[in-house]
């Protein structure tokens, strides 16, 4: 048994339904525990104050919008060179996720670090290569909204995340060099780093990222679902008007 | 040197419209497409020029053999009509703007602007661009539609000099050329039953 | 392949071509800026590498949607997907037809527009070559854009969208560059990479240009 | 219960109300989507099933 049967639509949504029961309560028990464990019985840094409770958020959120790009790169590379409809459509059902999770991280990291570097928004190097992510998002997903045939807008959308993704390699690159030039020496910089992280905060991390994982599986899964029974409707109702 | 299409399906907007489509088309006929509107002979030309790909079936024809004239003729309206014609002639490598502009009596337009041509003038400069390619097959998408009676007259004139030059030419037009000895092929019983969905790799469970 | 380079330089020169529309833009940017921003002079120096930059780029981002939008619409680009010319190529030359016309003038007018901007005087070389360098990949990276976008009804603003994150890398090290050079410092690095960029994208974005244009032709 | 936050309590509260409201608004979203789609593509195929009896 290959895994590309996995690649069929029907075999696909049979799959999910058994999967998700199972993935759902894993990733709300993996997500609740983390974050009750971060939020209430957590210790206070003694430089960042009870600021640090942000990392069970930032930290996780920032991963997956990171991944779940990749995700989409894998999987359309996948529809470009083998054609399973599945593929596209799961990245079209990752892009949403991964844009929210890039806001998530956006958010949070200005909220952390207004009272850390005493403003909202600082030109950072991650910030910045988020906030350049945040707009490849946003152009994938008007691209799939704005071009009307599935098959078009999926190889074309594939496409742009192909060069898209070598694109934001290099943008961030060029936006760690930039800022290099600017800020040398800068130590506020250094605030933000996550290590040497305390082993109080390790585990409740641990717990938050899982979680975090488990629950892009199951919303992506639960989006690629409802694209392909989309599309299986749009069929239908195309063959009723052709009759 | 043949042009041969078998067991053609094609689709328009993800469905199949066309099936089981076969043709032969040998140097010096003709062959002109029937059908009522919205049968899908555009969609079919552009697949056999092509610009789509087909659901099912193969076309075999030799490499860069065909020349394609659809609805729309190409033209840049702030170039001239030897401009327009002489870049095409440039584009696929060859000389006769000239004998090409005089044969479908365009000589006298030769520096007006193509934005400044009747519909029925474009059409014959589109047309004569089918001369400058240099091709042997022809595939019309309706190419008499705004020429009047004499234009037509003239363009049957130019299309069997082209068969007897060894080329062929398959036509979806509703008017009779006057060419005896174009073939007909009705494109009706071809319309697809619905039963052809799946393109290659469509999976079937979305069908 | 010629043909098709002086067909595109020729239609851009007649009457309604729109050439000069993004010099236009480019002066504007270069005159609202410092109203807006107020007439001294130490600042209008700090700034003016980048504000130069992203008028430049605006200017190129003005007129990309004509790179294939006109073709498509007349039934030139399906006479050309037919034609011998391969479609990469097709890409590269018009790529290259919308530099010349739009990338060109710009280098040679950002040195004037430096004038009004306060640019400190080794600032002007580098640039020019920042321009010459970087400009020609503002080009073939909006021709890809361009591409993707051909069939659709409302492009414009998507393609915007779709080309500015993927500007980012070049505007960065072209604005970077002129910056060092204006302040005497080492441009060896973003020099190399801001080229490195261009040629990259010179090169290989026509295939993938090439491939959507085939896609929207379908 | 609720443990001190100190004078940080904002920006560690609406971070957690930002970041829960906007995955919860996706989750909701994404949710309501499925079953929407679901209900309109049974509708879809018993229309189809009807058809083809008929």
């Amino acid at each position: 048994m290959s895994l590309w049967e996995y690649a069929n639509p029907k075999k696909f949504t049979e799959t999910t339904a058994r999967v998700l029961p199972v993935v759902v309560p894993l990733a709300g028990a993996c997500l609740l525990a983390g974050l009750i464990w971060g939020f209430f019985f957590t210790p206070e840094d003694y430089k960042q104050g009870s600021t640090v409770k942000i990392l069970f958020l930032h930290v996780p959120a920032a991963m997956m919008a990171v991944n779940a790009w990749i995700m989409m790169l894998v999987a359309s590379l996948v529809w470009i060179v083998r054609r399973h409809h599945v593929s596209a459509l799961a990245a079209k059902a990752a892009a949403p996720v991964g844009m929210t999770f890039t806001l998530v991280a956006l958010v949070t990291g200005a909220l952390w670090g207004q009272p850390m570097w005493g403003t909202w928004w600082e030109w950072d190097p991650r910030l910045t290569s988020f906030l350049i992510l945040f707009l490849f998002y946003l152009g994938y997903i008007a691209l799939w909204q704005a071009v009307e045939n599935p098959d078009t807008a999926a190889d074309l959308t594939g496409v742009l995340c192909v060069v898209g993704s070598v694109f934001a390699v290099l943008s961030r690159y060029a936006v760690k060099f930039w800022n290099q030039g600017l800020h040398q020496d800068s130590t506020i910089m250094k605030v933000g780093e996550k290590d040497p992280l305390d082993p109080a905060y390790y585990w409740p991390l641990i717990f938050c990222l899982a979680g975090v994982v488990l629950m892009f599986v199951a919303l992506v899964l639960l989006r690629t679902v409802t694209e392909i029974r989309l599309r299986r409707l749009a069929v239908i109702e195309a063959r009723e008007k052709f009759e | 040197m043949e042009f041969i299409v078998s067991d053609l399906a094609v689709a328009r907007g993800g469905i199949c419209v066309l099936e089981g489509v076969s043709l032969r088309l040998a140097p010096g006929q003709a062959l002109v497409l029937r059908g009522p509107n919205g049968i899908g002979k555009t969609t079919l030309m552009r697949t056999l020029a092509g610009l789509q790909p087909a659901l099912r079936g193969t076309i075999s024809a030799p490499p860069e053999s065909i020349a394609y004239a659809a609805h729309a003729d190409g033209l840049k309206s702030t170039l001239s009509v030897a401009e327009n014609l002489g870049f095409w002639a440039a584009v696929h490598g060859m000389a006769g703007v000239e004998a090409a502009m005089a044969r479908m009596n365009l000589t006298d337009l030769a520096d007006r602007r193509a934005a400044n041509l009747s519909a029925g003038q474009k059409r014959r400069l589109g047309l004569a661009r089918l001369l400058v390619s240099g091709r042997p097959f022809w595939l019309l998408d309706e190419p008499t539609v705004s020429l009047d009676t004499a234009s037509v007259a003239l363009f049957a004139e130019v299309v069997r000099a082209h068969l007897a030059s060894g080329g062929a030419a398959l036509m979806a037009t509703h008017i009779d050329l006057g060419l005896a000895e174009a073939g007909l092929l009705d494109l009706t019983p071809f319309k697809a039953t619905g039963a052809v969905q799946a393109a290659q790799g469509f999976d079937e469970a979305f069908a | 392949m010629i043909a098709l380079l002086l067909r595109d330089l020729r239609i851009a020169f007649r009457a309604g071509g729109g050439f000069g529309l993004g010099l236009a833009f480019f002066l504007l940017v270069a005159v609202l800026v410092p109203l807006g921003v107020g007439p001294e002079g130490g600042t209008l120096a700090r700034i003016a590498p980048g504000i130069l930059w992203v008028g430049a780029l605006l200017a190129c981002l003005l007129s990309l949607d004509r790179i294939f939008a006109l073709d498509f619409e007349d039934g030139s680009l399906d006479l050309l997907a037919t034609a011998p010319i391969p479609l990469e190529g097709v890409v590269a030359v018009k790529a290259l037809a919308h530099w010349l016309v739009t990338g060109l003038p710009l280098v040679i007018a950002a040195p004037v527009l430096g004038v009004l901007l306060h640019l400190p005087e080794a600032g002007y070389g580098w640039l020019v070559v920042s321009l010459l360098l970087g400009t020609p990949g503002l080009s073939a990276i909006g021709a890809f854009g361009a591409a993707l976008t051909v069939g659709l009804k409302r492009g414009g603003l998507l393609l915007s969208l779709l080309v500015l994150p993927l500007y980012v890398p070049t505007l960065i090290f072209g604005a970077e560059l002129v910056k060092r050079g204006a302040a005497g410092m080492a441009v060896q690095v973003p020099l190399l990479l801001l080229a490195g960029i261009t040629l990259g994208a010179a090169a290989l974005l026509p295939f993938a240009s090439a491939l959507a244009l085939r896609i929207n032709l379908r | 219960m609720m443990p001190e936050l100190g004078k940080y309590a904002f920006a560690v509260l609406s971070s957690y109300a930002v970041s829960l409201g906007l995955i919860g608004g996706l989750v909701a979203l994404s949710v309501w989507r499925y079953a929407r789609v679901k209900r309109a593509l049974t509708a879809a195929e018993a229309r189809l099933a009807k058809g083809k009896r008929a």
